[in-house]
């Protein structure tokens, strides 16, 4: 058991770097959102996955799950609420074609 | 940013947290005894309900639910608990605050429990509406003359 | 002098935030960046008074409930220097409300929320 | 055990050490906004493993909690900030 | 021998409920403030009046009304000299009321109830003075005694007398400061702020220090005794309303300052600590250079009161003069002469503000020929200065007779010249007036008989008689001569 | 009843939440659920079906779905984020939806939000923008499966 | 102006960390601090209060005047944003 | 009755609550529901007086629990002395700010009230507590309300506020980090505790910080002098009540924290001979009154010539505390007293002159003297009692602070004692001047002639009231202070100087 | 007390204090503050001190950063400092 949660917590690490990375490497706003935001979510529920898993069943677990919950719910809807802001703001998104003529937001 | 939130999905997020979050800060007041928490942490998390249901769904819906008037009442009936318990220790042949004089039929200790208790819940109140209250006044200023 | 860094480094890292803190409060002509900087200042107190309880290899101050050895104060983190920053946070929270509704009020009637601008106006009007 | 959630821990740490460049150069509020965001959902993480590296993991749940709850406010608050006020 | 009794904080306070009934009747009741001014005054006076008996038996009348500070208290003690000059300056008080109304009511002034108001305030603060027991109560009563007169002076309110009024305040309010500084160092030194006949700061302190003390005593007292470089406020204060320069400037407000050179110099140093400190000489030639100056300024002054003014500075350095001899005759000469002085140049004064309500003249040089329509005035005028400049047989007379023995007995020829000296100066600025006035012709003046109203000369000439029997018979009323004498043997030991 | 409903759901939760089973705790969370569901029922419960125990099961059964293509996805944009070249090209792609319901809407828009590579940035009148990371997720996206999953979730195919 | 302002934090900073000399070290479990008061609360405070957590029976019964005013200074607060903003929003 | 320490607190608190909820309904409640209190919570605190005076320290430990562990109310001599002054005052300004409180802010008396409560409980607070760190807690509440009074005042009141609001926080905090210091070095929070394990921790460099943080806190929160640069502007601008009692008595409460910090958690010895902080503090004292005199002289409105006349006073009370001996500490408490009844006097009338003038320019005061007498007879007597002219109570202290600096052979601050009685006498009989002896200016842009001003226009009895009987204490003060000195002050003294 | 938990957070408190003092823009120096907030929250419950750390979250997270959005919502997000 204890193995198997420290694998799920690595993965959900993994995926927690490469969000990261992908953060710092992408070019505009809009796409570092997929990165932070989305591998984000997957690797936060990894982690908590692998937590709950360590810590066995019980309330504590239940919790940790809940936890999961909440960022699934969040999360999106937070994403989605800069995105539209952004797009409000009237940042266009960029693109391979255009690359000078972004504007950041 | 006291109109109601353009964007559906918030609005229809907001609407299911709202009450999770409004139970988790009750929770987090009544347990506060036996984990992290307790009246003034509650009662932030009671208040930033409110405000995300402010931002989320305008003022109105809010003032439906909290009045201004139910908002002061509430602000000072929170700290007339606190302090009308430690005045119900004074009369009660205590010092004030001195919840063990209380009277309950428990324990001295036990009657400390509920006494912190009582006060815990004292403060969530009032924190909860002086948030409310403090955000909706800066955010509302100038908004509706 | 290297165990001497180490056995206080955590005094200095508030000295530093607090120092922060200080000098964008006396510092800034923004009145926003003062109240940022009034956050800095009463957090690296806050900062200063949890780094007192500390303990080494102790655990936070809530004891088991229904355990039957006795209690040791040793093995539990002092809780009083909490309590007190409880109080102290909260403090800084109604501060800041009151701050910010004193610099909305500011804002309403000069238009401006720099300190210099501010003065200059004053000064014209009273002029 | 222990020492897997420290050094679990620890990576998280470097990982907000290197979305902190992203929260503090930005450029530009969003970027910010969202350096905050992802910083946040780490957090929470952080907090967890702290639980389990003092073996009270029952107690910091709960303020894992608070932070999966009450993270987007402060989001919401300042999209919606930017909604109205078109200059950046 | 201490009796206590009440007496003496009636005395002070009758003052001031007279000035509490004056306020009370206010701008309305003209007829009752009046009335109650000039009750109160005859009223204070009989109190004043009453406890003379018992100074003569030797016993000392005390009040302590209550603790100021731990050891310190509010006390009046009526002694010799406090009875002495209680004594005068109440009676005084009687007729310069009597005076006032015929002279407010003859130019139809405003602000009268300030007016009266202040002046009872005033008097009751001079009553306190004389009767403190102790250095912080005399304070007391010198610090209400200007304040209370600075609404007098610039009752005018014209932009003059608010500027005399600044200069006024400007420069007793230093004095007074210098005093609370004297008075806490005494304080330190000794614990203690009673005044002993014969002083008590001997083995206090160092030679340096007491000097030091003595100076600044002297500085702070000498503002208000108008001593030569610090009287620059009394001329200018002449600005106010004849009655108030009657009495505050010519009686009360100089004679404190007088009367706590005094004190200072006979019940808180004492002849032997000065004599011992060789401050006496010091303090003797420092006033004798003003009383030769100030003779000779009053010389060349054209405005009548700023001349009388002069005088009064001329006249109250020769008292300090006196004391500060320490001969026992010196002393007596010198108390003498607070009252004979008190009563000629309250004379004068009265003389002047009758031509003033009569003629609205105030200059020297245009009283040419008065004498004609005002014979009673210019004959009290007279006899005023007369007195002023020792001739006999009015009371000056007495007084600097007194002072020349004293200053023989001291040894001190010096001293003596510049009493003559002052004499003559004296003369020489007043008997141009009067003989101007009774040979000289002006067309301004009509020369019919037309004096001023009743309500100013009879004060006048009642001032005016008290001059004369003093000089016939000093120990007259009230026995001003046997009182000075007894000042002299208490302290001079 | 909608007053009963959240407070069912509230305590079920409320009993999670807390550790103690004796009396006095229950006794609070039936005074705390009480007061929450009383002041917000009406808020949560506007638009929810009448038959709501289908649509439970159902989402349960959407989860598992939603998971292995998050996880998929997730792949993939690690691939992009990790992969030198990076080979993005973001788009905008609008997409018709035939979602009536509220909560449905919502649940699609989350749906694409939370796989990597799609984000729904506004949905205006049955048309939802979402910004797409690459053509890979655009395609997957533009299949239509998910939003026929969701549609049978809230029974509206 | 700025760079008199930066000595003035200098020498504020210089004397807080000149004093941190005679600090007890950080963590030190038998600091003062940590030996003179709190022991008893941790040690008695079920037997006292019933509540485990102790900052809770701390915060709440051995030092409950302080959260008292703390209760106020949150009260005062509002009542200030109501003094200051609300006549505003009323007219 | 045993209670009444902690009901001096409590009863304006719960006041304070109640003050919205009935304002809610019935706005003309509240204000007896406000004077009611403020008059029970003085008659309280007289009662504590005389029972510390007949039966010596009182001794409240809140919650039962005993002093290191709990919070205590320790109540001797000067704190019974202090919580008189500021119930009393504060029950005068009560009174008082019914008719000001209705022309200044007409809408807002409600939360007004509410807000003074709570003000003045801190205030009480502050002063009867025993615990460092519950006093930071009354002292935070008693700053946010002032911060807001301040605030509602007229135009530049704003800034002055916002100002007070930063430096009033750093003050705040300075003193938190100071108990912090002692904390970290002692583990006790308990003022007597502390006095006791001080002593033998006098050369650690951390009791030093700390003390320096404290003095240096309380400084800004009592605007000594170079830290004054807040208290102008707040004074001046704020409503006349709220100055009056910020002015008179809030400043005066921090004072009251400096001697309790200063003599009884550090002891006299440490105080005086281990650091050279008395003569710091008399050094700024002095530079602070001839400052904030030469200030004085120079300002055109009223309100801000007594804001600076206030920095000048709080030198003279700092100065006393400086020379650290009896009578220099005397002379401080008992002008602790006296200012607190002489500003809070002055200020309220030049509340009551704006309220009829509607104007605080000096030179447009004209004929003040017929249209409100007795204002400004009242006005008078204060402002002679600022000069320090006998009987009114300000000699005495002066008197106190020139023996204690004889004493201390100190011959520059006597000098400038001296000197600042008669600076005080300038910017004070430039009033009186105005007042009394000049007619009202051309300048002055109101309707009035000459004939229409002889009618007398005094301020509502509301108003009267509190002025009459402040000028009467000035003056009672003045007489007895020789009785209150050696019942109260002379005990209050801290043993050891 | 997790001492290298405890060197990164207190590394990170600092640079967030600074950087949120010099942005120029009040809206990022508010969410900075608010990044801030957590890194403290962090830092206490490191230290051990879980109610605190409580507080600050809900504090930083539900309101204080809320409140400065909203003033600097009815104010101005310009900053010459």
């Amino acid at each position: 058991m204890v193995a198997i949660s420290i694998f799920i917590i690595l993965v959900g690490l993994f995926f927690l770097l490469a969000g990261t990375i992908g953060l710092l490497r992408f070019p505009d706003f809009y796409t570092r959102m997929h990165a932070a935001g989305k591998c984000d979510t997957l690797g936060v529920l990894l982690c908590l996955i692998g937590m709950a898993l360590y810590n066995g069943f019980s309330l504590i677990s239940i919790k940790i799950m809940f936890i999961a919950v909440f960022i699934f719910l969040t999360s999106p809807t937070a994403t989605h609420s800069i995105a539209r802001a952004a797009m409000n703001c009237g940042i266009t998104p960029w693109s391979k074609d255009e690359e000078g003529g972004r504007i950041e937001g | 940013m006291i109109s109601r939130y353009e964007s559906i999905i918030i609005t229809t997020l907001c609407k299911l947290l709202i009450p999770v979050i409004q139970l988790y800060g009750l929770y987090v007041i009544m347990h506060g005894h036996s984990s992290p928490g307790g009246g003034f942490q509650g009662g932030v998390i009671l208040g930033a309900s409110f405000i995300l249901l402010v931002i989320s769904h305008g003022l109105d819906e809010v003032k439906k639910r909290m009045s201004e008037k139910l908002n002061t009442i509430f602000c000072s009936f929170g700290l007339l608990i606190y302090a009308g318990l430690g005045v119900l220790a004074l009369i009660f042949g205590g010092n004030y605050l001195d919840y063990g004089h209380l009277p309950i039929p428990v324990t001295i200790a036990e009657a400390r429990y509920l006494g912190i208790l009582g006060i815990e819940i004292g403060v969530g109140i009032t924190v909860m509406a002086v948030m409310i209250s403090i955000f909706l006044d800066i955010s509302s200023v100038g908004e509706q003359e | 002098m290297i165990e001497y860094i180490i056995s206080k480094y955590n005094y200095w890292i508030y000295i530093v935030l607090m120092m922060i803190g200080f000098y964008a409060m006396i510092s800034k002509r923004n009145l926003m960046k003062k109240l940022i900087g009034m956050t800095i200042f009463q957090t690296a107190i806050i900062l200063f008074y949890i780094s007192i309880g500390v303990k080494r290899d102790a655990t936070i101050p809530i004891v088991p409930e229904h355990s039957h050895e006795a209690i040791k104060a040793l093995e539990y983190v002092n809780p009083l220097p909490h309590v007190l920053m409880l109080t102290a946070i909260v403090v800084m929270v109604s501060t800041s409300g009151v701050a910010l509704a004193l610099l909305i009020m500011i804002y309403k009637r000069y238009k401006t929320i720099e300190e210099d601008e501010i003065l200059k106006l004053r000064q014209e009007a009273g002029a | 055990m222990r020492e897997f959630f420290l050094v679990a821990s620890m990576i998280i740490g470097l990982l907000v050490l290197l979305t902190f460049y992203r929260a503090i150069s930005g450029p530009g509020l969003l970027n910010r906004i969202l350096g905050v965001n992802v910083i946040g959902t780490k957090t929470v993480i952080i907090l967890l493993l702290m639980g389990f590296i003092y073996g009270r993991v029952d107690m910091f749940v709960d303020i894992s909690m608070v932070y999966a709850m009450l993270n987007f406010i402060a989001t919401l608050a300042a999209a919606k900030y930017l909604e109205r006020k078109v200059s950046i | 021998m201490d009796i206590i009794s009440i007496r003496p904080l009636l005395a002070v306070l009758m003052g001031m409920i007279g000035a509490f009934f004056i306020l009370l009747a206010g701008e309305r009741h003209k007829n009752i403030r009046e009335f109650s001014t000039i009750l109160a005054s005859v009223a204070k006076f009989l109190l004043v009046f009453s406890m003379v008996p018992f100074v003569f038996e030797g016993k000392t009348l005390v009040y302590d009304l209550i603790t100021l500070a731990p050891g310190l208290l509010l006390e009046f003690k009526v002694d010799t000299f406090g009875i002495f000059f209680g004594v005068l300056a109440s009676f005084l008080w009687i007729i310069t009321s009597i005076y006032s109304i015929g002279y407010m009511r003859g130019l139809q002034e405003h602000a009268q109830t300030r007016y009266f108001f202040c002046f009872a305030m005033a008097l009751s603060a001079t009553m306190g003075i004389a009767f403190a027991g102790n250095l912080l109560t005399l304070f007391i009563f010198y610090e209400i005694l200007t304040i209370t007169t600075y609404p007098l002076v610039v009752h005018k309110e014209t932009a003059e007398a608010i500027k005399a009024g600044r200069k006024y305040l400007v420069y007793t309010l230093t004095g007074g400061v210098t005093i609370l500084f004297s008075i806490a160092f005494t304080y330190h030194l000794t614990g203690s702020l009673d005044f002993v006949g014969g002083g008590f700061l001997q083995d206090h302190g160092s030679k340096n220090v007491l000097t030091l003390l003595f100076i600044t005593f002297i500085l702070g007292f000498g503002v208000k005794a108008a001593i030569m470089p610090l009287h620059e406020w009394l001329p200018t204060a002449m600005i106010a309303p004849i009655p108030v320069s009657a009495l505050l400037h010519a009686v009360a407000v100089v004679k404190a300052g007088v009367f706590g050179c005094l004190r200072v110099i006979l019940y808180v140093f004492g002849p032997a600590l000065l004599h011992e400190l060789d401050l006496w000489w010091m303090l003797a030639y420092f006033v004798s250079f003003t009383i030769v100056v100030s003779g000779i300024f009053a010389l060349v002054q054209d405005n009548l009161k700023v001349r009388l003014a002069f005088s009064t500075i001329n006249a109250l350095s020769i008292i300090i003069l006196g004391a500060a001899l320490l001969s026992p005759s010196a002393v007596k000469g010198g108390i003498l002469h607070i009252a004979n002085h008190g009563f000629m140049k309250i004379t004068l004064f009265f003389c002047a503000g009758a031509i003033y309500v009569k003629t609205h003249k105030e200059k020297v040089s245009e009283l040419d020929g008065l004498a004609r329509q005002m014979p009673f005035t210019m004959g009290s005028f007279a006899i005023g200065a007369m007195g002023l400049a020792g001739i006999p047989p009015i009371c000056g007379f007495i007084s600097k007779w007194y002072l020349c023995l004293g200053a023989l007995e001291a040894h001190e020829i010096t001293f003596l010249f510049v009493l003559l000296i002052s004499a003559m100066l004296d003369a020489a600025y007043f008997f141009p007036i009067i003989y101007n006035s009774l040979f000289k012709r002006s067309q301004e003046i009509n020369p019919t008989f037309n004096e001023a109203p009743w309500l100013i000369l009879v004060p006048m000439l009642i001032a005016a008689i008290i001059s004369i029997i003093l000089g016939i018979a000093p120990d007259a009323f009230v026995h001003f001569f046997k009182m000075a004498a007894l000042i002299g043997q208490n302290t001079l030991h | 009843m909608s007053f009963l409903i959240t407070f069912i759901h509230l305590y079920v939760f409320w009993i999670l939440l807390s550790g103690h089973f004796d009396i006095f705790h229950l006794s609070l969370g039936v005074i705390c659920c009480a007061l929450v569901a009383y002041g917000t029922h009406d808020l949560v419960l506007e638009g929810l079906p009448i038959d709501m125990h289908t649509e439970v099961i159902r989402f349960i059964k959407y989860l598992p779905w939603l998971v292995y293509q998050i996880i998929l996805a997730n792949i993939h944009v690690a691939y992009l984020a990790l992969s030198p070249k990076m080979p993005i090209e973001p788009r905008i792609i609008k997409i018709k939806t035939k979602l009536k319901r509220d909560l449905a809407l919502v649940t699609f828009a989350n749906s694409i939000t939370l796989t990597p590579g799609t984000i729904t940035v506004d949905i205006k009148e049955g048309v939802y923008d979402v910004h797409a990371l690459s053509e890979k997720v655009s395609e997957d996206l533009l299949s239509g499966e998910m939003e026929n999953r969701v549609a049978h979730i809230f029974m509206e195919d | 102006m700025r760079f008199l302002n930066f000595i003035l934090v200098a020498i504020a900073g210089g004397i807080l960390i000149y004093s941190t000399v005679d600090m007890p070290p950080w963590a030190d479990p038998s600091s003062p601090a940590s030996v003179h008061v709190s022991p008893r609360y941790i040690e008695k405070t079920l037997e006292e209060t019933a509540t485990p957590n102790v900052v809770t029976s701390v915060l709440a019964d051995y030092r409950g005047y302080d959260t008292l005013g703390e209760t106020t200074v949150i009260f005062t607060a509002g009542m200030c944003c109501i003094l200051l903003l609300r006549r505003v929003s009323k007219r | 009755m045993s209670h009444s320490p902690i009901l001096i607190i409590i009863i304006p608190l719960i006041s304070s609550f109640f003050v919205p909820l009935i304002g809610w309904r019935k706005k003309n409640l509240c204000y007896p529901l406000v004077v009611l209190a403020l008059f029970i919570s003085s008659i309280l605190s007289l009662y504590i007086m005389g029972s510390v005076i007949t039966h010596g320290s009182i001794y409240y430990r809140l919650g039962g629990w005993e002093p290191p562990w709990g919070i205590e109310y320790r109540i001797d001599y000067l704190n019974g002395f202090m919580a008189v002054i500021v119930s009393f005052i504060s029950f005068l300004v009560a009174i008082y700010s019914r008719r000001s409180g209705e022309q200044e802010l007409p809408d807002r008396i409600v939360h007004f009230y509410c807000i003074f409560l709570l003000l003045v409980t801190g205030l009480l607070g502050m002063v009867v507590t025993g615990d460092m760190f519950n006093l930071y807690v009354f002292l935070e509440i008693a700053s946010l309300a002032a911060y807001a009074l301040i605030a509602i005042g007229e135009d530049g009141a704003l800034m002055g506020s916002f100002n007070y609001l930063i430096m009033g926080t750093i003050g705040a905090c300075f003193y938190l980090l100071g108990v912090g210091y002692l904390y970290i070095v002692t583990g006790s929070l308990n003022m007597n505790d502390l006095s006791q394990i001080l002593p033998g921790l006098y050369h650690s460099r951390v009791v030093r910080t700390a003390f320096a943080l404290f003095i240096v806190g309380l400084a800004l929160k009592m605007g000594l002098f170079p830290l004054h640069t807040w208290l102008p502007d707040a004074y001046t601008h704020a409503p006349s009540a709220v100055s009056a009692l910020l002015a008179s008595v809030m400043s005066k409460v921090s004072v009251y924290i400096m001697i309790r910090i200063m003599f009884t958690v550090f002891n006299p010895y440490f105080s005086i001979e281990l650091i050279p902080i008395t003569t710091m503090l008399s050094w700024t004292a002095g530079i602070a009154i001839l400052f904030g005199e030469i200030m004085a002289i120079v300002q055109p409105d009223l309100k801000r010539m007594l804001a600076y006349s206030s920095v000048a006073q709080i030198g003279y009370i700092v100065l006393g505390i400086g020379l650290a001996n009896t009578m220099g500490l005397t002379g401080s408490l008992l002008h602790v007293l006296n200012h607190a009844l002489t500003k809070g006097c002055l200020f309220l009338g030049a509340g009551a002159i704006t309220y009829r003038r509607g104007t605080r320019d000096i030179r447009q005061l004209g004929y003040l003297h017929v249209e409100m007498p007795f204002t400004m007879a009242a006005f008078t007597i204060a402002a002679l009692s600022m000069i320090g002219i006998p009987p009114t109570c300000g000699f005495f202290s002066k008197y106190y602070l020139i023996l204690g600096a004889i004493d201390a052979r100190q011959w520059i601050w006597v000098i400038i004692l001296l000197l600042s009685s008669l600076l005080n006498a300038i910017f004070f009989f430039r009033v009186i001047e105005n007042a009394y002896f000049k007619p009202l200016g051309v300048i002055h842009e109101s309707s009035y002639d000459r004939g229409e001003q002889e009618e007398a226009n005094e301020v509502p009895l509301g108003m009267l009231i509190p002025i009459l009987a402040l000028a009467a204490a000035i003056i009672l003060t003045g007489i007895f202070s020789g009785k209150i000195i050696s019942t109260i002050i002379q005990f209050a003294i801290p043993e050891g100087i | 007390m997790i001492w290298q938990l405890d060197l990164i957070l207190l590394l990170f408190v600092v640079i967030c204090g600074i950087a949120a003092i010099s942005v120029k823009d009040l809206l990022s120096a508010v969410i900075l503050l608010g990044l801030y907030s957590f890194l403290m929250c962090l830092l206490w419950t490191e230290m051990g001190a879980v109610d605190v750390a409580f507080t600050e979250a809900s504090v930083g997270a539900g309101i204080g950063t809320v409140l400065y959005i909203a003033a600097v919502y009815k104010t101005t997000r310009r900053s010459k400092d």
